[in-house]
């Protein structure tokens, strides 16, 4: 079975051939086209991964052919199927065809139906592509596949202008991280002479920590653009602006997880470097601090689930920083079926309401009561959010508390402290979000309200299926805590901290036992009753505050309003980054572009006003003279501007000439080295 | 020394095989007036000599004392370049035809390519001639050349491919050995057939002489030529008509080669072959009538094109299968 | 001999070059670019290219350019031929150009090559380059092959699309 | 035999004069043939480098090149018609909306 891998990417390649050149033909039959191709990649994957589970184990690699072969330089398309990757795969090919049949349903009736399915499936193959790829190449055309279909489907109704620029926002926000992950790259060729996994991981107990730490910040700063950590997580609420599937499939359950797949599976190099490791820790728990503090006092349905995929994904990173890859992996997986279950639940709320006004049907204000209008939905949202609120024996409580314990363990005190209130805010506006659109009065529009129905089938079966996954998925690999199946299993593909290690300062026993799993004791124990009592007493607040004394909230934004409109306003992220980079580049431009009207016509204009107010003062001045003195400046100003100015023509010779100069620069470098 | 002697016989080949040439297609001139009048029921050139026979001499002499014209807004450079350079790939291409098993003035390993590659520049002179006369009519000529003859080759150069398989070289000497036991035109009809057509279209001929149709572009690009110019442009006609009938009976019929039972040497074999490939010219142009421009492309590109790859994909198919 | 030509080759193609440049007749100026090509056909056959020679001019000279004649025949090329021709920035990028060639001359001054390796087979025998050139290209390079072809086919829709007048839907 | 420099100069000779027609030219066509002859200067280096190290390898890039200088001229060249076209221009100068 595992030798078929390469079938898992084939059946979306048919998928996008089919939809995207006969879409126009195809017509409402994409959804069902796209879906059976989704099916039949889950079939292999599922066939994969029983023989990986049950059967072969160790990894395999798939050789397909050849791709870049120069000089020293080879890399060739194959993939890698090992314990991380089929865990991967299984979450992407199943969250993905779930969405794939829930969009069937969601997307009905709109005109771009057939290129919503094309772009769908062109993201499963990139996915597939990155997660299968066995070295950092094909990773990386998926990495920028993934990146592409997410700009097309964020800004799949182009037509609506926040649309399209949160589509570019993701785009551009994603380079800059891209660039990292490039130079990354690079390094590592540099450093060990090859892209393989499997070569540069017998390479990477030679590096020096600081050229670890190098390669590992630097991809990291790949996986903060693409998994929207601080400071790059600006796309990823914007980017709710896609449609609701695509918004549970690309920004919550498989792209935005990338980068921490990306880390995990180059956790042999980043355990050479401790100082990447730490920087990883504290951005984690940064971000899985700061988003959930946003997510408390968002009314969008979707920015609060949207703030709250960046803090779980904070609470990944968390788990890879403090040397728990299997934790942070384990994470990847719950959150992947209970955010999928949360995301497609609001769509549904979402897909009721599309009769109420075009700014009341994401805004929970405008929501409640739709408890007995949709059951179905109700119950499933209800067991997504207390999984991930972490209450046993639900999905979320296994993950988060392995992560906490494990921070706690290897002595990242801070690091826990963050993540434990990042856990009670999750839980708090989990329950605030419950309680606002489906308890309470019914608020919705008086016209919308009749239209209020419980979704069709293929909506519901996929929020059901996905309703078990949270139920049972987080036990049945992860009992006991800390050393269930899924640590055995990934243990293969994770490196260990190395005993003793020169690079290693402290704590080294420590992270030895996260990543092998397994702490006993009290303290554990403690632990575990601390997590419980962190997710019900936010469960409990939320309850008292939008149940029980509806007031509460009011007076609390009374007694202090200015930490509510900073976390309202997102702590003003946006905006800081308006003026403090958008905007200077901006003005530079222009001031580079107008500094020939603006400056040299000023200092003309004044020096002659000037020259004309005092000449008729005095009357004896040499008006030559200052004619003279000015057209002097002038001209010397103005020669200074046109020489700037040419910086910005925007005709493609001057552009070229300077590419000529740059050559030239090059080669005088070289000769006179 | 050596080297010299193989220079002073080539210098004698070119010489014999260039003079031959334009002596051939001065009667070939001769031999279309008369086949086609007779077609028509007609004479034909009856006054000088017996039958007419010196007819060709006149005629050339005629132009060679006629009154050079140069327009006044003609681009004086290109207009005077342009009939040369009609000429002088129709006649490059003489140096790897193989007239017999002896006698040729070169062979190369990429024989066949060579020629194709050299007669595709033929098109130039034509486009240079029709821009140069700074003529509304030439240009349209130019223009209609330009497109025909673009789109033909590429049909020649395919049509050709097929025969290549078979023959597994494209050295010509090699390629007519290949034929000794059977003609390539009985195992490449469709081929033949392609390329028998986009011959005709390469040399301009009737049905698909369009570029020069007297009717409507009173000659085409040729219109403001005049005298020995004029003369090159027809010189270079029937040069190409020997050397597309030449390719053909190499690929196709066999070359200089005949029935073992008929003991006449190569070069006659050749001078036979040739004759009919002459006379079916010049019958088509006496019977068939011209094609319209809008035709002309449809055809080829849509039928002669997909025949001809269908043509590449069944020699490939049947060459795996039984060879 | 063989040196001989080579000179006398790359002198007509840096003199053809350097006219196509300069002349205001665009007319002229592809024609001499074809020139050019015989000659660049010619250094082909010098370094046993024979394939690409012909390669050379049947698709460049007798395709490409053949091409850009007909397209600058449906232009106004008088007009042009009045205007200013040459770019302001033009003598800086001499200048630079000339420094830039004096600097790649200096560079390659500098630099031994290992001695020439030789053809496993005579130049101009039989089997010859195009078998040689065709079995690398349809076993070693057939994927870039292909991806040639896909290349070829969508400029050849851009072509169509840019250059239509208008677009039927 | 020719020495290995004299291709290497060659093909840098072409490729500076065609730089120096694309950008000291403001007629739009000689630009594109410029690019034919920098193109070109490039399978001069090819070749040179095929015949000296007798792999076959440069002149099957070569062939590449050929085909990408065909998809750069017809689309070139349809670009030229259009603009022409549209605004009958055919100076590169005149046409700099790559301003904003």
């Amino acid at each position: 079975m595992i030798e078929l891998a390469w079938l898992i990417p084939v059946f979306p390649v048919i998928g996008v051939l089919i939809n995207g050149l006969f879409g126009r033909h195809v017509g409402e039959r994409a959804g069902p086209i796209a879906s059976v191709m989704a099916g039949l990649s889950l079939l292999v994957v599922l066939g994969i991964a029983l023989e990986m589970i049950f059967g072969a184990g160790g990894s395999h690699t798939v050789h397909l052919w050849t791709w870049v072969e120069a000089g020293s330089f080879s890399a060739s398309m194959s993939f890698l199927i090992d314990p991380l990757s089929t865990i991967m795969l299984l979450v992407v090919a199943g969250v993905g065809f779930l969405v794939h049949v829930y969009a069937v349903g969601y997307m009905h009736g709109d005109p771009g139906y057939p290129r919503f399915f094309t772009w769908l499936n062109l993201f499963m193959l990139s996915m597939f592509l990155l997660v299968l790829g066995d070295n950092y190449l094909v990773m990386f055309v998926g990495w920028e596949g993934v990146g592409l279909c997410s700009y097309l489907l964020i800004g799949f109704w182009y037509e609506k202008q926040s649309a399209s620029d949160a589509g570019k926002k993701a785009f551009i926000v994603n380079r800059i991280g891209d660039a990292g992950f490039l130079l990354g790259m690079f390094l590592i060729w540099t450093l060990t002479g090859s892209l393989t996994y499997t070569e540069v991981f017998k390479g990477a107990p030679e590096m020096s920590a600081a050229a670890a730490s190098a390669v590992g910040l630097l991809l990291f700063v790949g996986a903060v653009g693409k998994s929207a950590q601080i400071p790059l997580y600006v796309w990823l609420p914007d980017a709710m602006e896609g449609p609701t599937p695509v918004s549970a499939l690309i920004h919550a359950a498989t792209m935005v997880t990338a980068g921490v797949y990306m880390v995990a599976r180059t956790s042999p190099i980043y355990v050479m470097g401790p100082d990447a490791m730490s920087v990883i820790a504290i951005v984690g728990a940064l971000t899985g601090l700061f988003a959930a503090s946003i997510g408390l006092v968002q009314n969008d349905i979707k920015r609060v689930l949207a703030y709250s995929t960046v803090s779980q994904l904070g609470f990944m990173f968390m788990a890879l920083g403090v040397g728990a890859f299997a934790a942070g992996i384990f994470h990847l997986m719950t959150h992947a079926f209970f955010k999928g279950l949360l995301f497609l639940g609001s769509g549904s709320v979402i897909h009721a309401l599309h009769h109420a006004p075009e700014e009341q049907q994401q805004d929970m204000r405008y929501m409640g009561g739709l408890k007995d209008k949709m059951p179905v939905t109700y119950w499933t949202f209800l067991i997504g959010a207390i999984a991930i609120a972490g209450v046993p024996p639900l999905a979320g409580f296994w993950s988060k508390d392995e992560i906490l314990a494990n921070a706690f363990f290897t002595g990242h005190y801070t690091v826990w402290i963050m993540g434990t209130v990042a856990a009670f805010m999750t839980a708090f506006y989990m329950f605030r979000l419950i309680f606002m659109t489906f308890h309470g009065e019914m608020r919705v529009d008086h016209h919308a309200r009749e239209h209020i129905h419980e979704s069709p089938a293929t909506m519901t079966v996929p929020l059901i299926i996905l309703a078990v996954l949270s139920v049972i998925g987080g036990v049945i690999p992860g009992f006991p805590p800390e050393a269930g199946w899924i640590h055995r299993f990934l243990a293969p593909s994770l490196a260990k901290v190395p005993a003793g290690g020169q690079a290693m300062d402290q704590g080294v026993h420590l992270m030895n036992a996260a990543a092998g799993g397994g702490h006993s004791g009290p303290a554990v124990v403690l632990l575990i009753i601390l997590a419980i009592v962190v997710a019900v007493g936010g469960i409990a607040l939320a309850w008292y505050m939008y149940v029980k004394d509806t007031e509460a909230p009011r007076r609390l934004y009374r007694s202090m309003p200015g930490i509510y409109y900073l976390l309202l306003g997102k702590y003003y992220i946006d905006e800081i980054y308006q003026t403090c980079i958008v905007e200077p580049v901006y003005k530079l431009m222009r001031g580079l572009w107008t500094f020939d009207a603006k400056v040299v016509d000023g200092a003309v204009n004044g020096s002659s006003l000037i020259t004309v107010v005092s000449s008729r003062f005095s009357g004896i001045f040499d008006l030559r003279t200052v004619d003279g003195a000015v057209n002097g400046t002038a001209s010397f100003i103005r020669f200074f501007s046109q020489v700037f100015k040419y910086l910005q023509s925007g005709m493609v010779q001057n552009y070229l000439f300077v590419m000529l100069l740059g050559i030239f620069v090059m080669l005088s470098a070289y000769l006179f080295r | 020394m050596d080297m010299a002697l193989e220079i002073a016989v080539a210098a004698i080949k070119i010489f014999i095989v260039l003079n031959v040439v334009q002596l051939v297609v001065a009667y070939t001139i001769y031999v279309e007036r008369k086949v086609i009048a007779h077609a028509q029921m007609r004479l034909g050139p009856m006054r000088v000599g017996w039958h007419g026979l010196l007819q060709p001499i006149a005629d050339g002499l005629k132009l060679f004392l006629k009154e050079d014209i140069i327009p006044d807004k003609a681009d004086r450079i290109v207009f005077v370049l342009a009939p040369v350079m009609v000429l002088v790939p129709a006649f490059v291409v003489y140096a790897v035809l193989p007239f017999s098993a002896t006698f040729y003035i070169t062979q190369i390993n990429i024989g066949l390519f060579f020629i194709l590659a050299i007669s595709s520049l033929g098109v130039f002179g034509i486009v240079m001639a029709g821009w140069a006369s700074n003529s509304k009519y030439s240009l349209l000529g130019a223009l209609r050349s330009a497109a025909q003859m673009l789109s033909y080759e590429i049909f020649l150069g395919f049509s050709v491919i097929g025969p290549l398989m078979l023959a597994g070289s494209m050295n010509l000497q090699e390629i007519v050995h290949a034929q000794s036991d059977v003609w390539f035109v009985f195992y490449q009809p469709i081929a033949f057939i392609v390329f028998f057509i986009a011959a005709m279209a390469e040399t301009n001929r009737a049905p698909f002489d369009l570029p020069e149709a007297e009717t409507e572009l009173v000659a085409g690009f040729h219109t403001e030529y005049s005298g020995m110019k004029f003369a090159f442009f027809f010189l270079a006609e029937y040069a190409n008509m020997f050397v597309v009938s030449t390719v053909g009976i190499v690929l196709f019929f066999g070359g200089w080669e005949g029935p073992d039972f008929i003991p006449l040497p190569g070069f006659v074999w050749y001078v036979l072959k040739l004759s009919v490939f002459m006379f079916v010219f010049i019958w088509l142009r006496a019977t068939l009538p011209r094609y319209r421009y809008d035709q002309l492309m449809r055809v080829g590109w849509k039928f002669m094109f997909p025949l001809v790859m269908l043509n590449i994909f069944l020699t490939g198919f049947l060459k795996y299968l039984f060879l | 001999m063989e040196l001989y030509f080579f000179y006398m080759f790359s002198g007509g193609m840096i003199i053809t070059s350097l006219l196509m440049i300069t002349r205001a007749n665009v007319i002229h100026a592809a024609l001499l670019l074809v020139l050019t090509f015989f000659f660049l056909a010619g250094i082909f056959v010098l370094a046993g290219a024979e394939f690409l020679a012909a390669v050379q001019i049947l698709l460049y000279a007798g395709g490409i350019m053949v091409l850009y004649l007909f397209s600058i025949m449906l232009m106004n090329v008088e007009v042009a031929v009045r205007m200013r021709q040459w770019h302001r920035q033009g003598v800086v990028v001499f200048v630079a150009a000339v420094l830039l060639g004096l600097e790649i001359w200096a560079v390659l001054k500098g630099v031994e090559f290992p001695a020439a390796k030789q053809w496993e087979w005579s130049l101009g025998a039989t089997p010859g380059n195009v078998e040689a050139l065709g079995a690398v290209l349809y076993t070693k390079f057939l994927f870039p092959f292909e991806v040639a072809s896909i290349l070829l086919l969508a400029a050849m829709i851009g072509a169509i699309v840019l250059a239509k007048r208008t677009i039927e839907r | 035999m020719i020495p290995m420099t004299h291709f290497l100069i060659l093909g840098a000779i072409l490729f500076l004069i065609g730089a120096m027609g694309v950008l000291m030219r403001r007629n739009a066509i000689i630009i594109l043939l410029s690019i034919e002859l920098m193109l070109n200067a490039v399978n001069v280096t090819f070749v040179g480098f095929s015949r000296h190290l007798a792999d076959m390898t440069g002149q099957v890039f070569a062939i590449f090149v050929i085909t990408v200088a065909a998809c750069e001229a017809a689309v070139g060249l349809a670009i030229l018609i259009a603009l022409n076209r549209d605004r009958t221009m055919v100076n590169v100068d005149e046409v700099n909306l790559l301003k904003w």
